[in-house]
């Protein structure tokens, strides 16, 4: 250690130091996005009521994904709604996160063995928190919220790095499964 | 004009003009008849010249073991509130109806679902092959009950597989203790124990 | 030299025409143009016919008045002539005896002599529009001229028998010395004023215009609407300016004649879908205008009026015809997209249109501010408002017009103009371009006019 | 020259400050009313700058130019604004119109990049914003010619001195607008609420209708400038309305005080509102406060009933 | 010592040149008039300013012309004569559109020698012969557009106001004695005088386009070729600028004064048509779905402006009323050749049609962009500053209903210029554009730089033209308005527009540092939008351009064209009464003659007795 004097920082510190104090922003106001796919979306407005009063957190709505951080997957996702969710995913400026809720995001729930609804979601979009129970309480939405805060603080919520990584494996299981993701119908052609 | 008089007055109106092979009276304000497949064209022109000006719902059940699809028509009447059920029985090989688009132009999108989902063909409705619900369907019409879902499923969307394991808390106690020890002290607080 | 042979060669013509029918055409060429000719040399003095003085013998007046109008009639005369000697040979006869009349209606100082010659040039202009081919008009025009021109001669006698005299210039005098009241020589004026007025086209009296110009052809329309309506309006100006005394309630009635005849004329115009009938319509309100000038006494502008109006007319009146006789139809629709091949012809037809409305850089702009002005000097605001609005109209019909003949894409009426027409018309465009911007010679002419006192001979 | 510029944009800099603490301490309070805890008071601040720390889309140049635009003509206008009666950027220069017609620099450079973005819900909110303006500018405008009138100058800063000292020459002089004319100053908060787009008259930022209307396409860094767009442009609008209508401020702390309440009040006002349809706010604003607008300003005027 | 005679002959011999030339090759005789109108302007323009036009005159004939201290017609002919200079590089790339290029040439260069002639005159009967003189020529530039019936709705109006104005001319003339404009103006009392008032009030009215007289405006400027539609709105409404400071300012106010706003009751009707006028063009303008009529109606309601600002006559009004007439020309005109560049392109300028223009055509984008910023009056650039100098004018005068047509119709002309900006040039790009398109040509895009170069100018350096300004104020006579080199006094209170340019410099650049600071975003094509998850292919689902304001349009929708069914009223009454005339009198029957002889002698013979 040859001089203990302050040494200028290197750019990758400099990045990281700045990286830091993003993520103290970002996990101090997460924005959800008012995209409520399934039955547990339910609970989210008694999430935002006093009782537990998600705007503690610095969390609130917000319309579109271009300005939303959290993609909250809320219930069962039928086909169509996936491929609306993978778009819709690809819109949202990054970093960005996904909180599944409800066992159906996490092994298909009760419609584990219907023709219309996919079993496991991260084998088509990467998702940081998952709140396992079938319509979970409040609570533990807000738990996994906390949940997410917590891995963005220790820097282990890259979901989207992964999906920027490994981009062949997601598209591939999203064709496997899908078919294609852009469809064409008689409406829009 | 209690239902009662309608139910007869639908009753008596439909038997005595058409060979009903069953009739059944559902609920206090449904009644239903089963009748020949040629039939049912007439019979839905006869009921709309009455007043059941709505067809509320059109559908199909697939009898597998008679090997025979049942199709149902349920029309309404606003002015005398009977819902009537006509029902038909039809093959089960290339299974083809002719439309009542005429009739009942409503019935346009559900002859579009019963095709999807049961692979009938309505003739007579030049949209009936058209895709309304599933996108991009590959398979055969997911309702019939030849179909098996649960096949379809392991096939196109990978399961999450579980390690049959049961993990036990190495050092720490289970929580069973704690939950009896928690009980305890709710009875006591009841009582007016201490805290 | 003296003016009678204006009046005197021209009937020779016509008898010696009647024997060689052959040369007829040509001998009336000669005679139109040798007149032209002979114009030059006209001296200003009052020829008395046979030496008899005033109150008996009939006097023919040379002064700067009769020699303008002379000027026009037989400058127009012979153009016309020009064009249509071709294909009218038949009428060589007729239109000599015509200049004869208008001649003498020019030159003549007896106001039963000017009955005479009106009638005279009255039927020859009857067998004149007999070539339209549509007798009824003819004959419609026929019963109009002549009640016109007795209507005239009643009104001459009740004069004749009121002051002795026939002679203008002795009239004059006399009604000035009799001290006769505006009211009892009102009848025999407002008789001679519809007289005159059936042939000068205001509005009352003039339900043969429309049949006559509105099917003429080639000869009829420049020869009716050019040469004789500027013939009669200056028999008109004559009388009012020598003869006529008028009162202020005879004035009244004529000014709610006049204005009537602009504003409708104007109307009628603007409703109608006929070319012909537009330009007949303009020009009955013109000639409502210049007979307006007339009666508040300003000569000189016009005459220039007047002029100016009858070559625009002339010019107007053959495009339109021969456009008409090719196409065979005078609706709007059917001449729509004519001047797009032939450019030069619109372009004239265009500038004669433009300088009609008084618009500048044409000769139109500058007699119309000359009659506005002594209008106005003359403390009058009505009637150059009444002038104005008509105009407003004038131009609204003549501008949807021009833009109709000159915009068309397809399927063109097929339209050849033939050479001397051609020519005629550019020239005659061109002079109210050049007397447009260079405006002094008319200016000196009008004034030399404007102080043409009444009865007074220069 | 220059001073005074730094000057400006501290002024600016303070504004938007003091417009986002504000702003948060009142998301404490909504919260309170309606029995939660609310965000932390700085909350506006974390979520403007996370959402300059995050990677965000752009449609093309004039998607950020305007933005650009947006930002500098309100910061631009926020420099001219004056604090208290001495603590100003540029002294006899704060004319009344200049914030009118700098603030819609502002809009048109929203519009701009927001049409520019592509997405008819973005034009369709651009629509609605310029209706709206087009709906509550006009009384708030008569209301102000009557002040002009009145003292005589067209500056605030003057505006508001004339009302904190009875001068003898005046006869107006001496009390607040607010008090000298009650119907107009009744009016023109309505209207502050139309500038604002609180919510009776949020149509172009209804975020059911149309998606947060002009703000649809923007993202990380364009959003997070918007927002602090938005606030300076509130900033500028309630001083103006404390200027013209509480008579300016002696010092800082009257400054801030009246500032505090007149937000608060349009806030607590706005959250117990729906949100009108477009239609509606066009023509509640053409029928009672136009009228009364009206009247306000023939009686001071012609009549000089100023109490 | 260029001779305004010289000049005029050269624009006339110039038409006539470029007509000939024209004939041999069409894009020549065009390019021909931007030399003769480049040669008048820097003419008038370096002579008129310092004063040394000589006005003898050695050819035309009965012409007078008069330039020493003239300032108001050397402004206003400098002003027009650089719009037609500028207008004029259009037209060798719109000629060959043309069914009659050569004649195009040549009348466009006939009605910039009237339009010199106007100015520079000082007796009223060459100014009647030069502005009849611009009336027929500029009347025949109108039908080579898309309309043909404009040509006539032009005509009749114009030739109204012209009459007017002439009727006008002689009645002076019988007080004056002579056709000298400013004797003519101060000699005239009266009952003449509200004639002569009413009079050149017809007139400028008519040719400004103002509110009862506005009808031809839209239908001519919406449907004349381009370059004219330019040279209308930027010159020739200047004409009716010209009469009404005639009629406003050089002629006493008329009437009693009203005590309680101390102005004349003329001036205040004026003021209240000129009001109308703003607030019927700006209500017009937001409705409008063709660009060129949307532009119009704006320029109808800165008519507008100017006829409210020219009735306060104090001196922020005044001089507000000439700035906002340079403001306009020069915006006004910027926006037109903007559109018609993108006419030319597309060869449409109906909005529905058009999107996502600014991809190909950036520079015209922007050029529109600072002449819209100039129209709604928005600081950095010129309109700002004479609507200011308008607004305190009529604050100070406390007019409160005028007060809120000038308030609404600048907050409107906000609105309406924003919806091409919105629906021509943003948006989404239409497939069909996507490859055609590619930007105007140099030459079209100089003048439009230049012009947007000037707006930019005037407003952050406003106090050079207005010191112009004061000289014509002078000669008006008018009290001057207070300006020091850099910021301007109105009655209450003052600007510095160069620092309010410069405050707004500093605020972009603030912006531009946060925008470069951060991470730079990913750029994402214009198709790639939330469109709440439906996946959409075609860009015109995508692109919202018709009916813009149909909330504000829903509300006036029933009454939009009662003063257009007024005109045509008339024109039918006219019509009805022609063909009842004609119906009446021009029967083939003789016997109808006879009879209306008889009628007309028994009324004179009744006459005697009756009366």
């Amino acid at each position: 250690m040859e001089s203990t004097k302050f040494s200028l920082l290197t750019k990758e510190e400099v990045d990281r130091k700045w990286w830091e104090i993003g993520d103290f922003f970002r996990r101090n106001s997460l924005w959800m996005l008012m995209y409520c796919t399934g039955c547990c979306a339910i609970e989210l407005p008694p999430a935002m009521t006093s009782a537990y009063d998600m705007e503690r957190l610095g969390m609130g709505p917000m319309a579109t994904p271009r300005q939303a951080d959290v993609l909250l997957v809320t219930g069962y996702l039928s086909l169509k709604t996936l491929r609306r969710l993978i778009y819709t995913y690809e819109q949202m400026s990054e970093p960005k996160y996904v909180v599944g809720i409800g066992s159906c995001t996490i092994n298909g729930g009760i419609y584990h063995d219907s023709h219309a609804v996919i079993n496991q979601l991260d084998q088509y979009i990467p998702v940081d928190v998952y709140v396992a129970g079938c319509m979970p309480n409040t609570e533990a939405v807000m738990n996994g919220f906390v949940d997410l805060m917590r891995l963005i603080k220790s820097k282990k919520a890259n979901g989207w790095k992964k999906y920027h990584k490994n981009n062949e494996w997601y598209k591939k299981n999203q064709i496997d499964s899908l078919g294609e993701v852009r469809v064409k119908d008689e409406f829009h052609d | 004009m209690n239902s009662m008089t309608n139910i007869k007055y639908v009753s008596s109106l439909v038997e005595n003009r058409f060979k009903v092979i069953k009739k059944e009276i559902v609920s206090e304000y449904q009644i239903s008849f089963e009748v020949d497949k040629d039939e049912v064209h007439r019979l839905l022109t006869l009921l709309k010249l009455e007043g059941w000006i709505q067809l509320s719902y059109l559908s199909a059940i697939d009898w597998i073991n008679d090997n025979e699809y049942e199709l149902v028509y349920i029309v309404m009447n606003w002015e005398k509130p009977v819902h009537v059920q006509i029902r038909t029985r039809i093959s089960r090989e290339n299974p083809s109806m002719d439309s009542i688009l005429p009739i009942f132009p409503g019935c346009k999108y559900y002859e579009r679902e019963v095709h999807e989902f049961f692979g009938v063909k309505f003739p007579g409705n030049p949209e009936y092959a058209k895709q309304l619900i599933l996108e991009g369907w590959d398979d055969i019409p997911p309702l019939r009950k030849d179909f098996d879902p649960r096949a379809y499923s392991d096939a196109h969307f990978a399961k999450r597989e579980y390690t049959e394991t049961f993990v036990n808390l190495n050092n720490e106690k289970s929580k069973q203790v704690k939950r009896e020890k928690r009980k305890e002290r709710i009875i006591r607080v009841r009582k007016g124990g201490k805290k | 030299m003296s003016a009678v042979l204006l009046i005197a060669i021209p009937i020779l013509a016509a008898f010696i025409s009647i024997i060689v029918k052959k040369w007829s055409p040509y001998m009336l060429l000669f005679v139109s143009f040798g007149l032209v000719i002979l114009l030059g040399y006209l001296p200003f003095e009052i020829i008395t016919i046979g030496g008899f003085s005033a109150p008996y013998g009939i006097s023919l007046v040379v002064d700067n008045y009769s020699y303008t109008a002379l000027y026009v009639v037989n400058v127009l005369f012979f153009l016309v002539a020009i064009i249509n000697v071709c294909n009218y040979k038949k009428l060589g006869t007729i239109l000599l005896v015509s200049l004869a009349g208008l001649n003498g209606l020019m030159l003549t100082g007896d106001l039963f002599n000017l009955f005479v010659f009106l009638e005279i040039s009255g039927i020859s202009a009857y067998i004149i529009t007999t070539t339209n081919k549509k007798p009824l008009a003819t004959f419609n025009y026929l019963v109009a001229g002549t009640v016109g021109s007795i209507l005239y001669l009643l009104g001459l006698i009740i004069l004749y028998n009121m002051f002795g005299t026939l002679n203008m210039q002795d009239m004059a005098v006399r009604i000035a010395a009799s001290g006769a009241t505006d009211i009892e020589v009102a009848l025999p004026f407002l008789l001679m004023f519809i007289g005159i007025g059936v042939e000068a086209k205001l509005l009352p009296f003039n339900s043969w215009v429309k049949g006559i110009l509105g099917h003429s052809n080639k000869l009829t329309g420049p020869m009716i609407a050019g040469v004789y309506a500027a013939a009669s309006l200056f028999v008109f100006g004559r009388l009012l300016t020598e003869v006529f005394v008028i009162s202020d309630t005879f004035m009244l009635i004529i000014s709610v004649i006049l204005a009537f005849s602009i504003l409708a004329g104007e109307a009628m115009a603007y409703s109608s879908t006929k070319v012909r009938e537009i330009l007949l319509f303009s020009s009955i309100a013109q000639a409502g205008i210049a007979v307006l000038i007339f009666v508040s006494g300003f000569t000189g502008y016009a005459v220039l009026f007047i002029s100016l109006n009858g070559f625009s007319k002339v010019v107007l009146f053959l495009i339109i015809n021969h456009a008409t006789e090719v196409v065979g139809s005078d609706e709007v629709i059917d001449l729509k997209g004519l001047f797009v091949n032939n450019k030069l012809v619109g372009a004239s037809f265009t500038a004669t249109v433009l300088s009609l409305l008084g618009l500048p850089l044409f000769a139109g702009f500058f007699v119309k501010m000359g009659i506005l002005s002594q209008l106005f000097s003359s403390g009058d605001y009505v009637f150059p408002a009444i002038i104005l609005l008509s105009s407003v109209v004038e131009g609204v019909y003549f501008v949807k017009l021009l833009t109709k003949l000159w915009y068309k894409e397809d399927n063109l009426p097929q339209v050849k103009f033939e050479l001397p027409l051609v020519y005629l018309v550019v020239v005659i465009s061109l002079l109210l371009v050049v007397f447009g911007l260079y405006f002094e010679p008319l200016h000196e002419q009008a004034l030399v006019l404007v102080n043409h006192v009444k009865g007074v001979i220069l | 020259m220059i001073i005074s510029i730094l000057m400006g944009i501290s002024v600016a800099f303070f504004g938007f400050v003091l417009q986002t603490s504000i702003a948060g301490v009142n998301r404490k309070i909504i919260g309170r009313v309606q029995k939660r805890y609310g965000p932390k008071w700085y909350q506006e601040f974390l979520d403007i700058f996370k959402l300059l720390s995050k990677r965000s889309v752009t449609h093309g140049w004039i998607f950020d130019f305007g933005v650009i635009m947006a930002l500098g003509g309100i910061i631009a206008t926020a420099m001219f604004m004056p604090i208290t009666n001495d603590l100003m950027a540029f002294p006899g220069f704060d004319n009344f119109f200049i914030f009118v017609y700098l603030i819609a620099v502002g809009m048109l450079g929203m519009a701009m990049s927001a049409s520019g973005s592509g997405n008819p819900l973005a034009s369709i909110g651009v629509m609605r914003a310029l209706t709206t303006m087009l709906a509550y500018e006009i009384p708030f405008m008569i209301i102000v010619l009557t002040i002009i009138k009145l003292t005589g100058h067209s500056s605030l800063s003057e505006i508001a001195m004339f009302q904190q000292t009875a001068v003898a020459g005046l006869e107006f002089s001496g009390t607040w607008f607010m008090i000298a004319l009650p119907v107009g100053f009744a009016v023109a908060f309505l209207s502050l609420m139309g500038m604002l787009g609180k919510k009776p008259f949020e149509t172009y930022i209804a975020p059911a209708e149309i998606a947060s209307g002009p703000m649809v396409e923007y993202g990380g860094k364009q959003l997070g400038m918007l927002f602090i767009m938005h606030e300076i442009t509130v900033f500028i609008e309630v001083s103006l309305f404390v200027h013209l209508f509480l008579g300016g401020a002696e010092n800082i702390w009257i400054f801030l005080i009246k500032y505090f309440l007149v937000y608060t009040s349009v806030n607590l006002i706005s959250n117990v509102n729906g949100r009108f349809k477009i239609d509606q706010v066009v023509v509640f604003f053409y029928k009672w406060p136009l009228l009364f607008a009206v009247m306000q300003a023939f009686v001071a005027i012609y009549l000089g009933w100023v109490i | 010592m260029a001779s305004l005679e010289f000049l005029v002959i050269i624009a006339l011999l110039g038409g006539v040149l470029a007509y000939l030339v024209g004939k041999l090759s069409k894009v020549v005789g065009a390019s021909l008039t931007v030399l003769v109108s480049g040669f008048i302007f820097v003419s008038v323009a370096y002579f008129g300013l310092n004063g040394s036009l000589d006005a003898s005159i050695t050819y035309l004939p009965f012409v007078s012309f008069e330039a020493t201290d003239l300032y108001l017609g050397t402004s206003f002919g400098i002003l027009v004569t650089f719009i037609f200079f500028m207008v004029s590089f259009f037209n060798p790339y719109f000629v060959d559109k043309f069914k009659y290029p050569s004649l195009y040439s040549m009348f466009y260069l006939f009605s910039l020698a009237g339009v010199l002639g106007v100015f520079f005159t000082d007796d009223f009967l060459v100014l009647f012969f030069f502005f009849e003189l611009v009336v027929w020529t500029s009347l025949f530039l109108i039908p080579l557009g898309k309309s043909k019936k404009a040509a006539s709705w032009y005509y009749g109006f114009s030739a109204f106001g012209s009459f007017s104005l002439l009727f006008a001319i002689f009645v002076m003339r019988n007080t004056a004695g002579s056709f000298n404009i400013n004797d003519g103006l101060s000699m005239v009392g009266g009952s003449d005088q509200i004639l002569v008032f009413i009079l050149l009030m017809v007139a400028a009215f008519a040719k400004l386009g103002a509110f009862p007289l506005h009808i031809w405006l839209p239908k001519v400027l919406g449907n004349s070729p381009d370059p004219v539609t330019s040279v209308f709105s930027g010159g020739l409404e200047k004409l009716g600028a010209f009469v009404a400071v005639m009629g406003l300012v050089k002629l006493a106010p008329v009437g009693p004064v009203i005590e309680a706003i101390d102005m004349a009751l003329g001036q205040y009707l004026i003021a209240i048509l000129g009001a109308l006028t703003i607030v019927f063009g700006t209500l017009m303008a937001i409705r409008q779905d063709d660009a060129k009529k949307l532009i119009a109606y704006s320029s109808m309601s800165n008519g507008g402006y100017i006829l409210v600002a020219l009735t306060l006559l104090n001196d922020t009004s005044v001089s507000g009323a000439l700035y906002h007439v340079l403001i306009h020309a020069l915006a006004s005109t910027a926006a037109f050749l903007a559109i018609g560049a993108v006419n030319r392109q597309t060869g449409t300028t109906k909005m529905s049609e058009l999107g996502g223009m600014i991809h190909k055509m950036p520079v015209t984008y922007i050029v529109y962009l600072i002449a819209i910023i100039s129209m709604a009056g928005i600081p950095p650039m010129g309109g700002f500053v004479s609507k200011w100098l308008i607004f305190q004018s009529v604050i100070n005068e406390g007019m409160i209903l005028i007060a809120i047509a000038t308030f609404f119709g600048s907050i409107g002309s906000f609105l309406y210029v924003f919806r091409p900006l919105a629906a021509l040039f943003l948006g989404q790009e239409l497939p069909e554009f996507r490859k055609v398109i590619k930007e105007a040509p140099f030459f079209m895009l100089l003048p439009m730089i230049i012009l947007s170069g000037l707006n930019i100018f005037t407003g952050v350096h406003p106090s050079v033209i207005l010191q112009y300004i004061n000289n014509v104020l002078a000669e008006l006579g008018v009290t001057e308005l207070g300006i020091t080199t850099w910021t301007l006094s109105g009655n209450n209170g003052d600007l510095y527009p160069a620092l309010i340019a410069v405050v707004f410099g500093v605020g972009v650049v603030i912006a531009f540092i946060i925008f470069i600071v951060l991470k730079k975003s990913r750029k994402v094509d214009l198709m790639d939008t939330y469109t709440a998850g439906n996946f959409v292919y075609t860009e015109e689902l995508l692109h919202y351009s018709v009916d813009f304001y149909a909330p504000i349009e829903r509300l006036y929708e029933k009454h939009i064209n009662i003063m257009k069914d007024f005109y045509k009223g008339i024109a039918k009454k006219v019509q009805e009464f022609g063909s009842f005339v004609k119906y009446f009198f021009f029967t083939n029957k003789p016997e109808i003659t006879v009879l209306w002889v008889v009628i007309v002698l028994g009324i004179l013979l009744l006459w005697g007795d009756l009366l």
